[in-house]
């Protein structure tokens, strides 16, 4: 039973404050600065051209032959990456979940990469893994009599993929053994009384125990995911052609390769909208799971 | 408040050996050490020698060198970056739980009709690309002359992780009965008193989860490092990025200096994983 | 004058109106029990006493002071709830402490008052440790504890015993019984148990709706219902009701007539007043609740202390105490 | 208190080395400290130039090229390098000091410059039973390379640049279009990527890359490369000069002593064959420690530096490209292999006069206008686009001329 | 033959000894209650009757068949856990219909069974939604019907009813008894609830420690423990017990005497074999309780069923019926 203490609304209001007021400050004067920015001329490399240009710097960022790939490949990219995290990280979570001799040893060597910076990751799996002639995988499959895979160059995006993947998935997995420790034993036990399999266990109470547990994994996931780029930037910089541009890389691109404020600005508040859109599917889809 | 129902003694005994169990322990070393793989490799090749490094097939029994570390210390002052990795991250993660306990309190224990909304909004407000802040951001930093400061940096990994601090410290409070706040005000305590000596230690496993995911994340920030500090505030992520892709070959330096970057995250987060577990739990993934 | 004074108290949730113009009052160191079907709004009003929920309208009068809007912090009860509420990342010692220590009072002081509560509820064994290391009924009595050394105007106690098992729930209410009798402190109770309404009561109060139906001792409840509603909720199993056409004799206009299960007897089915089918026989060794359908429809029980040899389907006559019939009209109040 | 400078810089070995012997400096200027800010090439150019265009004021040096020098130096953002005449500027090679200069104003000096040649494996082609002449044309490099192409036993015929960025592949697509007669503006600085000259280039790029190039080139670049020809895989490259030193160096190459050196490639025309670069220190106007800064590009760009590396880490690595004394010191030429071969491609590139037909901009393997980063990125992508097979050539470019069409527009050029 | 029969049943966790070596044999369509005090084994031993826990000596035989080894989803037994344990993202109807539909029956039957099991316990108009909109009696009617509609030879209940509260307690309890009626089904149940013991068992198994302490009918426990732990724990409140020195009358070479609350009587203080000063008075409106204290340290309770006048601190004397007094030796064992 929740209920306000004797009194007004005005100690819980206070305490809420600092907090919204940062956030507010933090999301609205750079959003101010980006909106005023997105509606003038300004180029890092040419200060001296300036003036309003209205909807000119939009229009050259959606004209942008990459702007459709960047914003499909911002989708592919989290789709992909949330389907494959909570996919494996449930098997695997489900794997490891009941006990067995060095169970927190495996948990360790599991979540380990959730720690690794991103900007190591990506130098990590470019240079070690991946690298046709060098990388540990192509040597595994030569080792198997296959033509090595040409990963950044031939699967830029999917290669991406993985690389996230690798990193959030023992995050995924973190939460999920989480979720499974609080599993109902007893229910386990109804269900094998009445005489589930472990697959059918698996689908009905495995899966809808831990719903809210994958809730948070998406949300976590689409938050941070939404906005990759380091990864980008240290593998395949947005290539082959567009092949792996997201919006952020695209954004990056303009403001820091052309210097293009303007443009890199009107990019911004795509983004700004984007996300927004997804936010409200999403709010929409698992937000009832999050009460 | 439901009785709360009393949990059944696990089974402590040793554990039952049938062909299920071993297929089970040897997957799950399997996908351990598969997962665990590339950053033993990359442990791997610090210790080798730059031609050893591309040597193909890759080297497993060579003679370690430490060149490469002695290399970087030589070169970097690992510990002052070191240092500016642990003040920003230690720094922003307090500052950030000072502000969203208050807030996520207040929600959780007074919630109106915005209180959904106000949550929603603020993890919206991480959903936009850092790059497209930059400008503006490294604008207003230059202004104020905050630009190559750790205090800049500190308050921008607070902004950057308050959302997802509110949310959790928000969830975590909501699994505390409120009753026993009420207790405590019952008590005579002041709301100053109710926080310092109930609900704080009550809270202290989802603040302590809370905290160390935002150290994590301060620590890895990358972005925002590179593009705000120069020589006085730059912190492991930047020393990283000054050993990458250099002309010639780097991979074992490069090696190097990410173990270092990361051992001690890497490490910490080893050691409180349990505590991260049981903070993790989200209002209770149950 | 009253020590505890409710006048025409209100509350809203929202558009709900929970307690509807209440109006109590409560002598010192008398035991107030409120009891009512769940829902009704007991914890509502005790919350309200106790300062965690916001008063609407009337007012609350406590020693002659009114405290309708006084933070709880300062009205100077003690409140014992239903979960407990036990710091658990204190000890014993700490928790039952925690109000004195806030109080800034005397470490001495509070000691030794910590030690003489803890010795009365038998935890100075234990006050070094957590609630977690505690079995329930201890918890409880940490949670009693904790309102005793506080020595506060007026005990509140919501649904405290609903989480102890049964037997330790007798002990336990007898020793909150001994604990009134010693410490003689105002006390306002939930509950919804019969029994402990019955032997820890001064006065009952009987709530529904957000309304008092009735207040009284408890044996003047369970002798003199105000309405059948007080009398179906006062004893267990409760009063069996019939309509007053099956005992004409008894009736006397009413609509419905109520007799105690103790009250009736099964006999031999010829010449009785009444008759029915017995349904099923509860033996529970000091006594047998005889469970019988009377004309097909009508459930009623019949109490008594000695076995029977009554089987199930068997046909009876039921014979009653003409003196302990209650009557009520077709609204449900009791002629 | 001390004068504390702060230099952005990349990290490349010569930088590298230069921080190292920041003692050296500190020593003989009392007063001065060095903080270094060391960055890989791309982040450091957007600090860089976000920094000097926001006027940041973060670094009194800065790293930078032959790309933005000319460009800043127009519009007031760096100070002009005013040195001693005991720096003796006139050392400097005439082509990279124009580079590095606005209206004869030097407003960066040179801290290693480079140009491109061919590295080849002399080892392969002697057994091949060919050689590849001083000056070679592509046809010849064609030959030599699938002479050299053996991919069984891990040889690929050649490696070039093939990681999108304006100074990655179009460094060298720039070089190989600019000898088939190609060039990115016109005179009315219309981008000409739509052109045969270019069509037929990049063609011949993709189709030598699919026949003889090793695996992965579409993210290969300077360094990638340098470690497949280190560990011997392949048969030849095209690429900075600065490689000679890293691929002559027994330490980290496997085939040191089997390299030999020729000049790049030539087609229809010799003209901006082989690019010029160099990477230079500046000071930005807005900073305050403008004497202090001079000094110590002064320091770091003297003889005197060459000779410090010379002698502490030998003549073989020293930075090399910036200074005609240098080629005479005899301990250099005895230590480098490829003294002759650099000094000869950094002489025959011009800056000025790049393309077969007459252009309006300077560089040879770019043009210093502010657009031509975006432009050079973007067509970067689309070649590697190309490479990869994701697109045909046509597409490719076609999808290129797009893009620098529209930033040239953009840029109200017309 | 037995329908369900333990032979010499052994369970140990690690080194703790928790069922030493059962024997017990039920009959087809009997209700058997296990009773004991917490941690004696009474939820390991309905477990492993359920295949829930593994078996580790002894035999278990169900209808003529060894299930010792048999897994759980083969032995055709439904249980009804403490908790329930419904499946909260089920429907009602998904919940009792699951482990029919896992077993491939045919919809049509199983939509039929489900409405007969959900007519039978009231839960038609609650099909569609899911336990968490259920009150805590609903929730345990599903768990009921869950395990009615797969009608397997054995129903185990593992304290179903100990999450209810005292009201719904009664009443279920009461809808159990019927159904066991009804379906005539065999059903091992676990309590530790004194009524439901005493109402539905057929026959009560009382254990201590994993041993079988004693099995009986109700009353035949009630009437003639065998031992003096029995009769302290069926009964309620507890049967007095009083050193034999106090009754030399009765006493016959015991060690100890017991008399039940309502054998004993409250009388003048003169000429009483007992006397004792009354410490507490609770009137129960049908039954008053009088504890009272003998000789200043025995505690025993007097139980009538008239009201009484007595005060607190009154010294009374204390009558009983000779023939209902039990006696112990000094082993504990009823003589
Ligand atoms: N915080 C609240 N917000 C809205 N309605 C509430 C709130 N608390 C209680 N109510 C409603 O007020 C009424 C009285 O609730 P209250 O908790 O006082 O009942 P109760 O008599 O204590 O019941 P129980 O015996 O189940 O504890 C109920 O209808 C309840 O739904
Ligand atoms: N999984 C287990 N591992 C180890 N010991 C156990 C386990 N389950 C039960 N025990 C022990 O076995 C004994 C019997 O436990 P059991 O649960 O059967 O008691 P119970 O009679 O059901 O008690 P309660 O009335 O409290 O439910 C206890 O001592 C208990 O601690
Ligand atoms: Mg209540
Ligand atoms: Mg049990």
């Amino acid at each position: 039973m929740q209920s306000s203490s004797a009194g007004n609304r005005f100690v819980p209001r206070l305490l809420l404050s600092p907090a919204v007021a940062t956030l507010l400050l933090w999301m609205l004067v750079p959003l101010g600065m980006t909106l005023y920015f997105s509606a003038i001329r300004y180029n890092l490399m040419s200060p001296e051209l300036t003036g309003f240009v209205g909807w000119a710097n939009y229009e050259f960022f959606v004209t942008n032959p990459a702007f459709t790939d960047a914003v499909l490949n911002t989708l592919v990219l989290l789709g992909s990456t949330v389907f494959i995290t909570v996919a494996f990280g449930l098997a695997i979570a489900m794997l490891i979940n009941d006990p067995f001799p060095g169970q927190s040893f495996v948990r360790i060597l599991l979540i380990s990469p959730f720690f690794v910076m991103p900007t190591v990751n990506a130098l990590l799996w470019k240079h070690m893994m991946m690298n046709p002639i060098y990388g540990v995988l192509a040597q595994v499959w030569t080792f198997f009599g296959l033509e090595p895979v040409n990963w950044l160059q031939d699967l830029p995006l999917f290669s991406v993929i993985l690389m996230l993947s690798w990193q959030w998935m023992p995050f995924a997995c973190l939460i999920f053994i989480t979720s499974l420790q609080s599993m109902d034993r007893e229910q386990l036990e109804a269900s094998d009384l009445d005489g589930a399999t472990y697959l059918q266990k698996f689908r009905y109470l495995y899966l809808p125990h831990m719903a809210r547990a994958i809730t948070v994994v998406i949300m976590i996931e689409v938050i941070f995911l939404l906005s990759v780029f380091a990864e980008i930037f240290t593998t395949t910089n947005g290539g082959p052609g567009t092949q792996s541009t997201n919006l952020a890389y695209l954004i990056y691109n303009e403001a820091l390769v052309n210097f293009d404020v303007g443009s890199a600005s009107a990019g911004a508040m795509f983004a700004i909208i984007l996300a927004n859109i997804v936010a409200f599917f999403l709010i929409r889809i698992v937000g009832k799971n999050l009460d | 408040m439901s009785t709360t129902t009393v949990k059944k003694p696990v089974r402590t005994g040793k554990y039952t050996w049938n062909g299920a169990m071993i297929t089970r322990t040897v997957a799950s070393y399997g996908v351990a050490l598969l997962m665990f793989f590339p950053i033993f490799f990359m442990i791997l090749t610090s210790f080798k020698t730059e031609l050893q490094a591309i040597a193909v097939p890759s080297l497993w029994i060579f003679e370690p060198t430490l060149e490469n570390y002695t290399e970087v210390q030589e070169r970097s002052d690992y510990f002052s970056f070191a240092w500016n990795s642990v003040v920003t991250s230690v720094g922003s993660t307090i500052l950030g739980l000072m502000i969203a306990t208050p807030a996520a309190y207040s929600m959780a224990f007074n919630p109106t009709k915005q209180t959904k909304n106000i949550l929603m909004w603020m993890l919206s407000t991480k959903m936009m690309p850092a790059v497209g802040a930059l400008i503006p951001i490294y604008l207003l930093c230059q202004k104020l002359g905050l630009l190559d400061n750790v205090f800049a940096l500190i308050i921008i990994f607070t902004l950057m992780n308050l959302p997802i601090m509110v949310w959790m410290l928000y969830t975590n409070f909501k699994e505390i009965p409120s009753e026993i706040l009420e207790a405590s005000r019952m008590d005579g305590a002041t709301l100053w008193e109710e926080f310092r000596y109930v609900l704080l230690p009550l809270a202290m496993g989802g603040l302590a989860s809370t905290g160390l995911l935002c150290l994590v994340l301060s620590w890895n920030e990358a972005f925002w490092v590179l593009n705000l500090t120069s020589a006085n505030a730059g912190t492991l992520a930047s020393l990283v990025a000054s050993y990458s892709s250099p002309e010639g070959l780097f991979w074992s330096k490069l090696s190097a200096v990410s173990v270092l970057a990361i051992a001690p995250i890497v490490i910490f987060g080893w050691f409180s994983q349990k505590q991260l577990v049981q903070g993790l739990t989200f209002g209770a993934v149950k | 004058m009253a020590f505890l004074k409710l006048q025409n108290v209100d509350k809203y949730y929202g558009k709900l109106h929970a307690i509807k113009g209440v109006n109590l009052e409560i002598e010192n160191g008398e035991f107030i029990v409120f009891v009512g079907p769940s829902g009704c709004g007991k914890s509502t009003l005790l919350r309200m006493i106790a300062g965690l929920e916001v008063i609407n309208g009337g007012e609350l009068i406590l020693d002659g002071k009114d405290i309708t809007t006084t933070p709880s912090a300062q009205r100077d009860l003690a409140m014992v709830f239903q979960s407990y509420a036990l710091y658990p990342h204190m000890t014993v010692e700490d928790n039952m402490s925690f109000a004195l220590r806030l109080a800034k009072v005397d470490p001495a002081e509070i000691q030794e008052k910590v030690e003489k509560a803890a010795e009365k509820l038998d935890l100075t064994a234990y006050l070094k440790r957590t609630p977690k290391m505690l079995s329930g009924g201890q918890r409880q009595r940490v949670a009693i504890g904790r309102a005793i050394v506080r020595s506060p105007k007026v005990f509140l106690f919501d649904e405290p015993l609903s989480n102890l098992d049964a037997a330790l729930r007798g002990q336990t209410r007898v020793e909150i019984a001994e604990l009134h009798r010693e410490l003689g402190a105002t006390t306002v109770y939930v509950t919804h148990d019969q029994v402990e309404a019955m032997t820890l009561a001064d006065r009952v109060v009987v709530l529904r709706d957000g309304i008092i139906e009735q207040v009284g001792t408890p044996l003047d409840l369970y002798d003199h219902p105000k309405n059948r509603f007080v009398s179906q909720f006062i004893g267990m199993p409760q009063m069996n009701l019939l309509p007053a056409d099956f005992l004409p004799a008894v009736a006397e206009g009413s609509a419905e007539v109520g007799i105690r299960p103790e009250h009736m007897k099964a006999v031999g089915a010829e010449g009785a007043a009444l008759s029915g089918v017995v349904e099923l026989v509860e033996s529970l060794g000091n006594e047998t609740l005889i469970h019988m359908k009377i004309a097909g429809k009508h459930q009623i029980i019949v109490r008594q202390y000695v076995r029977t040899e009554l089987k199930i389907g068997d046909t009876v006559g039921v014979e009653f105490d003409a003196s302990r019939v209650h009557r009520f009209d077709s609204e449900g109040l009791a002629l | 208190a001390d004068t504390e400078l702060v230099v952005a810089t990349l990290n490349n070995g010569h930088m590298i080395e230069m921080q190292k012997h920041t003692e050296v400096f500190e020593k003989a200027n009392p007063g001065i400290t060095v903080k270094w800010v060391t960055l890989e090439e791309s982040v450091l150019r957007s600090r860089v130039t976000t920094d000097i265009a926001t006027k940041g004021g973060q670094f009194d040096i800065m790293t930078i090229g032959m790309y933005e020098t000319p460009i800043w130096g127009k519009k007031g953002w760096l100070a002009p390098l005013v040195t001693s005449e005991a720096y003796d500027a006139d050392d400097i090679f005439p082509a990279i000091r124009n580079g590095l200069s606005h209206e004869g104003k030097m407003y960066a000096a040179p801290f290693y410059g480079e140009s491109s040649m061919v590295m080849y494996r002399k080892d392969l082609t002697d057994k091949a039973g060919i050689s590849l002449p001083d000056k070679p044309t592509w046809s010849d490099m064609e030959q030599a390379v699938a002479a050299m192409h053996s991919p069984d036993d891990g040889v690929y015929g050649i490696c070039l640049r093939g990681k999108p960025g304006w100074g990655d592949n179009m460094a060298f697509l720039s070089t190989l279009a600019n000898t088939y007669g190609a060039q990115w503006f016109d005179m009315n600085w219309k981008p000409q990527l739509d052109s045969p000259e270019w069509e037929a280039a990049v063609t011949f790029y993709v189709d030598l890359m699919k026949k003889y190039g090793p695996p992965g080139s579409a993210s290969n670049s300077f360094n990638e490369i340098l470690a497949l020809i280190n560990e011997g895989k392949c048969g030849a490259w095209i690429d900075a000069t600065i490689a000679a030193s890293f691929v002559s160096d027994p330490s980290q190459s496997k085939v040191a002593d089997k390299i030999a050196f020729a000049q790049a490639p030539v087609q229809k025309t010799a003209r901006g064959a082989n690019w010029l670069w160099a990477w230079a220190l500046a000071v930005p106007a807005s900073s305050t420690k403008v004497a202090e800064a001079t000094k110590f590009i002064e320091w770091a760009t003297s003889k005197d530096y060459i000779k410090l590396i010379g002698e502490t880490n030998g003549y073989g690595k020293v930075p090399t490209g910036s200074r005609a004394s240098t080629y005479n010191i005899p301990e250099f030429k005895a230590a480098a292999s490829f003294a002759d071969a650099e000094l000869k491609a950094i002489f025959s590139a011009n800056p000025d006069d790049s393309t077969f037909n007459k252009n309006p901009y300077t560089g040879v393997q770019f043009a210093a206008i502010p657009e031509f980063q975006a432009i050079g990125t973007a067509v970067g992508q689309q070649m590697a686009a190309a490479l990869s097979g994701d697109k045909t050539v046509k597409e490719a470019l076609a999808a290129a001329q797009v893009a620098a069409d529209r930033e040239m527009r953009r840029a109200g050029y017309y």
